[in-house]
C-alpha cells in the first residue's frame, strides 16, 4: 500500500507506456518524464510566487495579496493573464535576435537541471553517472543567457546589471561546486541517486545525512550563502536591485519574456534548493526511520519548499550588499572556508569510525569558523575609492 | 561571532510574521476601498476653486455666480508646471463684496500636470484656489477626464470648511470682517455723499470705490 | 568513411577554421579565440582517439583530453588579462597597431 | 555514421565559422559558446561524459564569459567600421588552407588503416577520478600549480598600476 504510494508515478507511467508499442517506450518515457517536470514546477512556480508575497508581507506586518480569489489565492492565475497579454516591446536599438534567444537560453539551462534531480525513489529523469557536473555545467550555461540578456537590450542598466549577475555568479559558483565536492568526497560519486541512497540509512531512528555532520553543516551553510548569490535573491540581489538598476538585465524585456526570466529566476531556485537537500538534507529520505512509510516524493518536495521559505525569509530579513561587500565575502571568507571544509573532510574521511573524528572535526570547524570570521571579515576603515577600470 | 547579527534579524521577522497572525496592532495598512483613514486636515492633493454660496446673478447657476476667482491670471503665471488656463470674461459681474469683478470663462487644470506644489494657492489674492482632498481621480480617458473644468473644480465653501475646517474658518472670518469694514465705508461713503448731493446735488455716488 | 575519420575531418577543419581566425583577424581577443577553437579541435582528436582505441579503460585520450581544458582555461585566463593590460597602454585591441616593442 | 554526428559537426563548424567572421565581436563570442557547445555534444557522441560535460563548465560557463568580460573591458563591444581583417589576413588564410589541406590528405589517406568501430568504452567517474590521482598524479599537480601560476599571473598582469608606486 505504502509501496504503491510511494512509486505511484513511476506505476502512472508504466501504465500509460503500456499502451504504446515496444519500440517506442524509451523514447515516450522520458518525454513524459519531461513533461511532468514542466508542468509541476511552473505550477510550483505560481504557488511560490503567492506565498513569497504572503510571507514577506506578514514579515512587514502586511496581509499581502488577499483581493483576487479566497484569500488572494488567485492572484498568480491574474499575474499570469496579465503578463501574457502585455505588449512585448523590443528596443529598436536592440540586437533582436540575441534579445529573443536570451530568455529562451535561460529557461531551457535551468530546466535542464531538473534532469538529473532524483525527486523521489526511482523518480530521476537522467541517472546520471556525472550528474553533479552535469548539473554545474548547466547552471554555468545560465550566466551566458543573462549576459545575451543585458548585452543585447543596449541599456546601461541592462549591462551594468548583466555584468553584477555574471560577476557574481562566477565568484559563487565556485563556492557552489567546492561545498558541493565535500559531499562527492565522502560519498565517492558524482551520481545524485548514489547520494542520496548513501543518506537513506539511520542509526536508531535518526538518518544519515550530511547535515548531521560537522563538515555537511558548515558545508551546507556555505551552499546556502552561494546558493542565494547564484540565483540572484536578497541580499545579493544586486544586478536587479530596483533602486540602482531598474531591473538589471532584464529591464527592457516585457510581457510574455519578462514572465519567462521571472519563471527563470524562481526555477533555478527551485532546482538548487533540490540539489541542495540532495545533497545535504537527504533528497527523498525521511527525516526518521519511523516515518518511512510517507511516500519519498513528499520528503523531497516539503524540503523543497523549506528551503524556498528559507530563501523568502532571507529576502524578508536582509538588506542589499554592496558590491565590494559582495566580492570581499566571497572571496575573503566563504571560498577560504570552504576550501578549509574541504580539509576537514577529508579528515574525517581518514579518521575511520568512531567518536573522535565527531570531537576533532567539530573544533576544527567551529575554530575555522570563529577565526576566519575575525581576520578575514575585519571591519575595514575605507579610504577614498578608486576606480580600477572606468577611468 | 559572524552571522549573530542575521540570526538577530531573522528572528525579529520571525516574530512578526507569527506576530501579524496574531495581534491586530501589528497591521500597518487598512483595507482600503472597504476601511478608510480620516483625511488630516493638512492633506493636500490638487487645487480646486472655491465659491460663496447664496449668490444671486441673474440666470447663472449658484457655483458660477458665487465663485471668488477674478481671474486675475497670477496662479497660471505662476504654476511651475503650467497646467492652469484661464480665459477671462468680457464683461464684469459683482463678486461677494459688491464689487464688480471679472471672472474665468474658462478655468482648466490639468492634474495629470499638476506637482500638487500649492503655489497657486499661496500666491491667489483673492483665497479663490485652494488644494483639495479628493485623490481617487483615476481614470481611462486621459484628455477628459484628466483635463478638469471650471464646472467640475468649483466647489463650495461649506465643502471647504469640511475639508480644511481651521484653514477656511481663518479665511472666512478675514472675509466677515472686511465684509464688515466695507460696509461701514460704504455707509461712510453714502452719508458723505447724501451730505454732498444735499449741498451741491450734482453728481452721482460712486459706489463701492473705497475698496 | 568510418567514424574516427570523420570525427578527425570535422577537426581538422575546426583546426583550420581557427587558425585562419587567428592569422587573419585585427582584434587580439579574436585571434584568441582562434587559437581556443584550435585547442578544441586537438581535445576532440584527443577524445575520438580513445573512443577507437584497442585500450580505451587506460583513458590516456581521456586525460589528455581533461588536462588539456584546464590549460586551455589557464590560458584564456593569461591571454585575456595580457589583451586587457595592452589596452591599457594603447587604448586599442588591434594587433596592427602593436608593433613597437616599447611600451 | 550517424544524421546526429553530421548535425552537430555542421553546427560546431558554423559556430566556429561565424565566431571568426563575424564582425561584431560580441556576436563572435556568442557563435564561439555554439562551437563550444557542439564540441560538447561530439564528446557526449564519444561516450565521453565527464570530458563533455567538462567541457561545457569550462569553456561555456568560464572561457566563453572571460572573453565576453575582456571585450566589454576592452571597448570592444561596437561594431568596428572598417576592416576587421589584418594586413596579412591574406597569407594567413593561405596558411589555414594549406594546414587543412595537409591535415585532409592525411587523414583520408589513413583511413584504411583506422580502426572501424570499437566497442563502447566505460569511463566512469570514479575510473576517471581513480586515474587523475594515480596514474595521473603527477600531471595532476603540475596542472594544479600551472592553474595557480596562471591565476596570480593573469591578477598581476590586469592590475591596474596605480600612478606613483
Amino acid at each position: 500500500m505504502f509501496q504503491t504510494f510511494d512509486q505511484i508515478f513511476i506505476l502512472l507511467r508504466d501504465w500509460v507506456l503500456g499502451f504504446l508499442p515496444v519500440g517506442l517506450r524509451p523514447g515516450a518515457g522520458v518525454v513524459l518524464g519531461v513533461v511532468a517536470i514542466v508542468c509541476v514546477f511552473p505550477a510550483l512556480f505560481a504557488l511560490t510566487v503567492l506565498l513569497e508575497r504572503k510571507g514577506l508581507g506578514r514579515m512587514q506586518n502586511r496581509p499581502g495579496p488577499n483581493r483576487v480569489g479566497p484569500f488572494g489565492l488567485l492572484q498568480p492565475i491574474a499575474d499570469a493573464i496579465k503578463s501574457l497579454t502585455k505588449e512585448d516591446i523590443v528596443p529598436t536599438t536592440a540586437n533582436g535576435f540575441i534579445h529573443f534567444l536570451a530568455p529562451l537560453v535561460l529557461v531551457v539551462a535551468v530546466f535542464m537541471g531538473f534532469a538529473v534531480l532524483p525527486m523521489g525513489r526511482n523518480m530521476v529523469l537522467v541517472d546520471m553517472d556525472c550528474a553533479l557536473l552535469f548539473y554545474f555545467a548547466m547552471g554555468a550555461s545560465s550566466e551566458l543567457a543573462v549576459f545575451m540578456a543585458g548585452w543585447s537590450s543596449r541599456n546601461k542598466y541592462s549591462l551594468l546589471g548583466a555584468m553584477r549577475a555574471v560577476a557574481q555568479m562566477i565568484s559563487y559558483e565556485v563556492i557552489l561546486l567546492l561545498s558541493g565536492l565535500a559531499v562527492v568526497m565522502i560519498t565517492g560519486s558524482l551520481s545524485l541517486t548514489r547520494i542520496v541512497e548513501a543518506q537513506n540509512q539511520y542509526t536508531g531512528i535518526f538518518p544519515h545525512w550530511n547535515i548531521f555532520t560537522p563538515w555537511g553543516l558548515a558545508g551546507f551553510l556555505m551552499y546556502a550563502i552561494a546558493a542565494t548569490a547564484e540565483t540572484n535573491r536578497s541580499p545579493f540581489d544586486l544586478p536587479e536591485g530596483e533602486s540602482e538598476l531598474v531591473a538589471g538585465y532584464h529591464t527592457e524585456y516585457s510581457g510574455f519574456k519578462f514572465a519567462l526570466f521571472f519563471l527563470g529566476e524562481y526555477l533555478a531556485m527551485f532546482s538548487i534548493s533540490g540539489l541542495g537537500s540532495t545533497l545535504f538534507l537527504g533528497g527523498w529520505s525521511a527525516p526518521f526511520s519511523f516515518l518511512q512509510w510517507v511516500p519519498s516524493w513528499i520528503w523531497f518536495f516539503s524540503k523543497l519548499m523549506l528551503s524556498i521559505f528559507v530563501f523568502i525569509w532571507m529576502r524578508g530579513t536582509l538588506p542589499r550588499l554592496r558590491q565590494d561587500q559582495l566580492m570581499n565575502f566571497a572571496w575573503k571568507f566563504v571560498l577560504p572556508f570552504t576550501l578549509y571544509n574541504l580539509m576537514v573532510t577529508a579528515l574525517w574521511r581518514f579518521l575511520g569510525e568512531g567518536w573522535q573524528r565527531w570531537v576533532v572535526c567539530t573544533v576544527l570547524v567551529v575554530a575555522g569558523y570563529v577565526l576566519l570570521g575575525r581576520v578575514s571579515m575585519r571591519r575595514e576603515h575605507f579610504g577614498p575609492r578608486s576606480y580600477r577600470y572606468a577611468e | 561571532m559572524l552571522g549573530e547579527g542575521i540570526l538577530r534579524g531573522l528572528a525579529e521577522t520571525a516574530r512578526n510574521f507569527f506576530g501579524s497572525y496574531v495581534s491586530k496592532q501589528r497591521y500597518t495598512t487598512v483595507e482600503y476601498p472597504e476601511v478608510r483613514i480620516a483625511p488630516i486636515e493638512a492633506a493636500r492633493v490638487f487645487p480646486f476653486l472655491v465659491y460663496d454660496e447664496g449668490m444671486k446673478d441673474g440666470g447663472r447657476p449658484e457655483w458660477e455666480a458665487g465663485l471668488r476667482c477674478t481671474s486675475c491670471q497670477i496662479c497660471e503665471k505662476e504654476c511651475p508646471p503650467k497646467c492652469i488656463f484661464i480665459e477671462k470674461s468680457k464683461e464684469k459681474k459683482p463678486d461677494a463684496f459688491g464689487k464688480q469683478q471679472f471672472y474665468p470663462v474658462r478655468f482648466d487644470i490639468d492634474i495629470s500636470v499638476c506637482m500638487s506644489c500649492q503655489i497657486c494657492v499661496e500666491v491667489c489674492p483673492f483665497d479663490s484656489i485652494k488644494m483639495d482632498t479628493q485623490f481617487e481621480l483615476a481614470t481611462d480617458d486621459r484628455f477628459g477626464d484628466l483635463l478638469v473644468h471650471v464646472d467640475k473644480l468649483a466647489k463650495s465653501n461649506s465643502y471647504y470648511n469640511s475639508i480644511h475646517p481651521s484653514e477656511a474658518s481663518a479665511i472666512d472670518h478675514h472675509r466677515e470682517e472686511t465684509k464688515a469694514m466695507l460696509a461701514v465705508k460704504a455707509k461712510a461713503a453714502a452719508e458723505a455723499a447724501a451730505a454732498k448731493a444735499a449741498t451741491a446735488a450734482a453728481k452721482p455716488p460712486a459706489a463701492g470705490e473705497g475698496a | 568513411m568510418t567514424p574516427l575519420a570523420a570525427h578527425l575531418l570535422v577537426a581538422a577543419l575546426l583546426f583550420a577554421i581557427g587558425l585562419a581566425g587567428a592569422l587573419t583577424r585585427r582584434n587580439a581577443i579574436l585571434v584568441l579565440i582562434g587559437i581556443e577553437l584550435m585547442l578544441n579541435a586537438a581535445n576532440l582528436n584527443f577524445i575520438a582517439f580513445w573512443r577507437y582505441s584497442p585500450h580505451p579503460e587506460a583513458l590516456t585520450g581521456m586525460m589528455f583530453a581533461i588536462f588539456s581544458i584546464a590549460v586551455a582555461a589557464a590560458e584564456a585566463a593569461v591571454g585575456l588579462g595580457l589583451v586587457i593590460a595592452i589596452h591599457r597602454h594603447l587604448h586599442s585591441t588591434d594587433l596592427d597597431q602593436m608593433n613597437r616593442m616599447k611600451g | 555514421m550517424s544524421v546526429i554526428f553530421w548535425l552537430i559537426s555542421a553546427i560546431t563548424l558554423g559556430g566556429a565559422l561565424f565566431a571568426v567572421l563575424l564582425k561584431n565581436t560580441v556576436h563572435c563570442a556568442l557563435a564561439l559558446t555554439v562551437a563550444f557547445a557542439g564540441l560538447a555534444f561530439l564528446f557526449l557522441g564519444l561516450d565521453a561524459q565527464f570530458a563533455g560535460f567538462a567541457q561545457i563548465m569550462v569553456y561555456i560557463g568560464a572561457v566563453a564569459i572571460l572573453v565576453v568580460f575582456a571585450i566589454l573591458l576592452t571597448r570592444g563591444s561596437e561594431t568596428p567600421k572598417g576592416s576587421v581583417y589584418s594586413r596579412y589576413a591574406f597569407s594567413g588564410l593561405v596558411a589555414a588552407a594549406g594546414v587543412f589541406a595537409v591535415l585532409g590528405w592525411a587523414v583520408l589517406q589513413s583511413a584504411r588503416v583506422l580502426p572501424n568501430e570499437a566497442q563502447t568504452p566505460i569511463a566512469t567517474a570514479q575510473q576517471i577520478g581513480v586515474a587523475l590521482v594515480g596514474r595521473y598524479v603527477l600531471p595532476l599537480e603540475i596542472v594544479a600549480l600551472l592553474l595557480t601560476v596562471a591565476t596570480i599571473g593573469a591578477v598581476i598582469v590586469a592590475l591596474h598600476e596605480k600612478e606613483g608606486k
